[in-house]
């Protein structure tokens, strides 16, 4: 009905004590995800937000066998550290929201993440989030409404701008998938497809893409080589956007002729996706495609 | 941050890789020294960041010391597209039977590290990967192993070479990931390597861009953090802000990568044209959004500033008194759109329309509101 | 019908130019495995016992994509190298003959071969042989003889000794899986009982262990937990060797008070294992189980 | 291989693992010039490769440099548990207020380095093991990663101390594990690691064993390979074979570990008593044979010779002609019982016949000869 996460997820929270972890903590138990631990090394015994927090993820999944899912906010220079530890401890899904680790690290972890069968989602992402489940991340819950079409984007606020014209327009998410901001992601478009594609519960993918890489025109190869049966349709920004120059995002920059938007708006609408001009057509496109 | 050539060459010598005797000089007196030193044919090349650099005549060979000299006071002080030339590079000239290709580059597409490997170097990479992509190999490398004998092989065997030159090049694909990986790298280039008429592997030229978030780790560089930044780009740096220079009227100011592109295309595609970029990420306080306003209101292209906030953990309210502290602050006045959503957007909207600016709702309307301010329709 | 291999296997020898390589391609072929290629790095173009030989695993693959199983005889200063190539090549099966790896080494692509989904079998021994099928190993093809028991052994010649006596007394083999003599081996007991178990070839399993280590006391413990169906015998070598003594293979030492045959043998005894006094006696204790 | 407490201190000082104050000496004079040189109280260390050296009077504190001369002339040149003092070490005395245990080994039972951590150190560790199981922590690492800093801290916390002291428990983990990968280690040990009444932690013992496999990465070692072998390990050695001495009468030497510990067996339980393990592996040639049956002919105490060879790689043929040479160099006649099969079988045994030695086909008749001729029976 939903991907990745739902009402059953249990969630630690690694770097819970910092101020980013334990405001979110509080925003996401308000939502009402279930976070049954946090985890900051040396601060063992403490409590955040009514959450008792442990030493270590080791130690966390002692006293909660549950956990399945962790969220990091721990700072970029010992985050690695804390995606191994999750990784290791076995757990399905860690989303890692934390900005700035060096993509050296990141390689290392993303790929023994896989190997180990651990999704990761991030890093530098706004999380993820099923409305009226769970939210596992740092996105405003109230622009998201429950529904059954998938939201898989590398931005966080033109996430919710579009997230808020969809639902406006009475158009629920599934789930919402904000795959991060940096050059190598732990999740791509692709892996999320595959998620929508087996899920009942999503009729339609909105897919918000950015200058940078090349995933956007590998997802439109995917759409058309594995004839993906559920209707798509995109955004992509910066398409003004001057080569060599990073916007904002590590990863948002085109560089050695690759990443322009004009080549991944051609590509997807060569797979049959629809390409919106501006973020506010979504919902119109959507109709469109739902309609059918 | 990319590296100055003779920076690169510097970690080439240190892991091993053959380069060019040279020398780097700031004067035109050291620079004579030091062609003396190394005697013979020389090469001087301008020590500036920008691409293009040869064909901008910043790089020349000499017969003798005393050109090099000559090249070497021209160009010192001069600027090579638009970059003033502090450093030069004195180098023995190297003479070439063959230019080849090397480097080592983070793949995006599989988030792994990948060799490419060309028999024909010293030319543009992107234009060989494009009029003769069967020229280039590309070697994937899995990060948790890190490279291994046979990616080298393998890399080295694309060359085209004796079986003798091949084992020099193997070794050289080996250091080049050293270096790659003990540096944190996100391209390490030689380009060409060249082989000689004696059957030597010389890396004339060197190529090294770093990880900007990985920086903190080599204390020698992060110093010089800002070296390539313009004046803006580095006073938003400092406040860990993302600023790009675009070369319109509209100055634009959003919370958050993606919203900031599609703030910036939305104007475009009404007919503006956007002078600015300024992402202010997510939950900035009141003092540094001032701070960010205040950037774009002294900036002297920008006559319209369209502020589009949607708000998360970014709250609507310590936006708008940033505005307010930044026009009190600055004392400049400029036509201003402010579109705000999300989180206390109510007490934004109150602060901004209580100094008297008009706070839209929609982001469309803001665009197309900052577009006909802007003059263009 | 057999495990790991069978007629079907097409096999890459890496190491093949070398004595030992050479050597053991042509006693292979005789046996009837298909060879189809070799490796040695610099040594492409040339042919081995009509084998045609590749500078790379990769190489190997691009002419011949139906490879699913490499022997290893490359010396042990680089057979790492040639493991890590074969693992990335995406082979299924992997077999290490080579004796001597740093144990550090074989931890690592161990390891990283289970990630990956590659069995390896040794370091360090003869290898596997499914009679009137396919050798990928050393030993002599003669003492064996097609049946349906299953053998899986640390040790080489002492499996050729209970082989023989077995062919003697008219019980055959299905498969007969040398894991080695090293104290960290790619495929343990477990493993191979676990493959045994699964295949309808197989009606019971002669384990032959050793000193060293405690394989045969877990392997004694997953016959109980998992109840494991088919009979087991065993034969442990060792029992009068003293403690801190390596008795020739490197795994083959009795130390830090683990290791010793005695405990084995309880152990399997406790898990309904019949464990032979002598090795003679191997094929008389199948024909009890075999009866019931 | 098993390394002298004093390479392992080197080891550990070199990674910054804090060791008391120490000098290495060979003879008496250089002792009380070490302990003049260190002062106060000392302890005096026999240096020998043995277990047990503590309880066998090759460990002594004393009260002050002169003492520690006393004490080194003592154990120099003496012999512990039948190993000669050639070195002795001449060590700070460290108050003590607890000992603790800290080591990282390859486990075989995953085939992955482990680490042990224990509050209750300064006591042998096996005996801990069986007697307080939930004194030991094991915490197990990905080969494929290595250490992590949580690792370190899991270790470091089991050992029950304040806050300030964790963190250089854990840094001594991080060292700890260093050491044991830069070295190849099957072993690293640190016990008993003190907790000092001023809140160090000093490494008061240090235990090291290479992997012998990995040897040769480190000639610094490596060149001492034998020391810690008799004459006949080290000859067997050359010939890279296996030899282990037992305390019986029959000669046992066969191809193959398994085989070979499978006669030594069948032996013992048919009544007799093995005087050696000699396992001459796959594929040995003639002259190898020739000097592996030469040693045991030498060896005093064995007075049959019991050779058990099935033959795969190996052929009989080969080890017939060995045997032969053999007795004829040697000139030593000993009784023999040999059992060959396999690969050649026929040839072997005609050549042996031929020369008057009878040869046996199934290992438990040959087995039952050698007892006999042994006298057991």
């Amino acid at each position: 009905m939903t991907v990745l996460i739902n009402s059953e997820t249990r969630v630690v929270v690694q770097g819970i004590t910092g101020r980013e972890g334990s405001f979110h903590t509080k925003t996401m138990l308000n939502y009402g995800t279930k976070i049954v631990a946090g985890v900051t090394p040396g601060k063992g015994g403490s409590i955040v937000e009514g959450v008792p927090v442990y030493d270590s993820v080791k130690e966390a999944l002692r006293r909660h066998p549950e956990i399945d899912t962790s969220i990091v906010f721990v700072p970029a220079r010992y985050a690695s550290e804390a995606v191994y530890e999750a990784i290791e401890a076995g757990l399905n899904l860690v989303v890692i929201i934390t900005e700035g680790i060096p993509v050296h690290e990141s390689m290392k972890f993303t790929r023994y993440a896989k190997l180990n069968n651990t999704v990761i989602v991030g890093p530098n992402c706004p999380g993820v989030i099923s409305p009226g489940e769970s939210k596992v991340g740092i996105m405003p819950g109230q622009v998201f409404s429950k529904g059954r079409v998938g939201i898989v984007s590398r931005s966080g606020t033109l996430t919710y701008e579009i997230a808020y014209a969809m639902t406006k327009a009475g158009i629920g998410q599934s789930t919402s998938i904000g795959i991060g901001g940096d050059p190598v992601l732990g999740t791509t478009f692709i892996d999320a497809l595959e998620m929508f594609r087996e899920d009942d519960g999503t009729d339609a993918v909105v897919l918000i893409g950015e200058i940078g890489g090349d995933m956007e025109e590998r997802a439109a190869r995917y759409i058309i080589e594995e004839r993906y049966e559920k209707p798509v349709v995109a955004y992509i920004a910066g398409r003004t956007a001057p080569p060599g120059k990073r916007m904002g995002h590590a990863g948002a920059i085109i560089s050695m002729g690759v990443g322009d938007a004009a080549s991944k708006i051609k590509m997807l609408r060569e797979a049959g996706v629809d390409v919106a001009e501006l973020p506010s057509q979504i919902p119109g496109l959507l109709k469109k495609v739902l309609k059918k | 941050m990319k590296l100055y050539e003779y920076e690169a060459r510097n970690l080439f010598r240190e892991q091993g890789i053959p380069v060019p005797e040279f020398r780097v000089v700031s004067t035109a007196e050291e620079a004579l020294k030091a062609a003396e030193e190394i005697g013979g044919r020389l090469v001087v090349k301008a020590q500036v960041l920008v691409a293009g650099r040869g064909k901008a005549g910043g790089v020349k060979l000499a017969e003798n010391p005393e050109e090099a000299y000559r090249y070497a006071k021209q160009m010192l002080g001069s600027e090579i597209k638009g970059e003033l030339v502090k450093k030069v590079l004195i180098s023995k000239a190297v003479d070439i039977d063959r230019e080849l290709y090397l480097s080592i580059i983070v793949d995006r597409s599989i988030g792994a590290p990948v060799i490419l490997s060309s028999p024909e170097g010293g030319v543009d990479i992107e234009e060989l990967a494009r009029s003769k992509p069967e020229k280039i190999l590309k070697i994937f490398v899995d990060p948790v192993v890190g490279i291994r004998e046979y990616h080298a092989r393998e890399a080295a065997r694309f060359l085209d070479l004796d079986e003798q030159t091949l084992k020099k090049a193997q070794q050289i694909v080996i250091d080049l990931y050293k270096v790659f990986e003990k540096y944190s790298c996100e391209l390490a280039e030689i380009n060409p390597l060249a082989l000689t008429p004696e059957g030597s592997l010389v890396a004339i030229d060197a190529k090294i861009i770093l990880d900007d978030n990985a920086l903190y780790k080599y204390p020698e560089f992060s110093g010089e953090y800002v070296r390539d930044l313009s004046y803006y780009e580095a006073e938003a740096k400092k406040m860990n802000f993302s600023y790009v220079e675009l070369d319109g009227n509209i100055g634009i100011l959003c919370n958050g990568a993606g919203l900031t592109m599609a703030t910036m295309d939305s104007v475009y595609i009404l007919g503006g044209k956007p002078a600015n970029f300024l992402d202010i990420g997510g939950g900035a306080r009141a003092d540094l959004v001032e701070r960010a306003v205040s950037l774009l209101l002294k900036h002297p292209r920008t006559e319209v500033l369209f502020i589009n906030i949607l708000g998360g953990i970014t709250r609507c309210d310590e936006v708008a008194r940033g505005i307010v502290e930044a026009i009190k602050k600055t004392g400049v006045a400029k036509k201003m759109v402010v579109r705000l959503k999300g989180t206390n957007e109510e007490e934004g909207r109150r602060i901004l329309e209580e100094n008297g600016i008009y706070v839209l709702e929609e982001m469309d309307e803001a665009a197309r509101k900052a577009v006909q301010l802007g003059g263009a329709i």
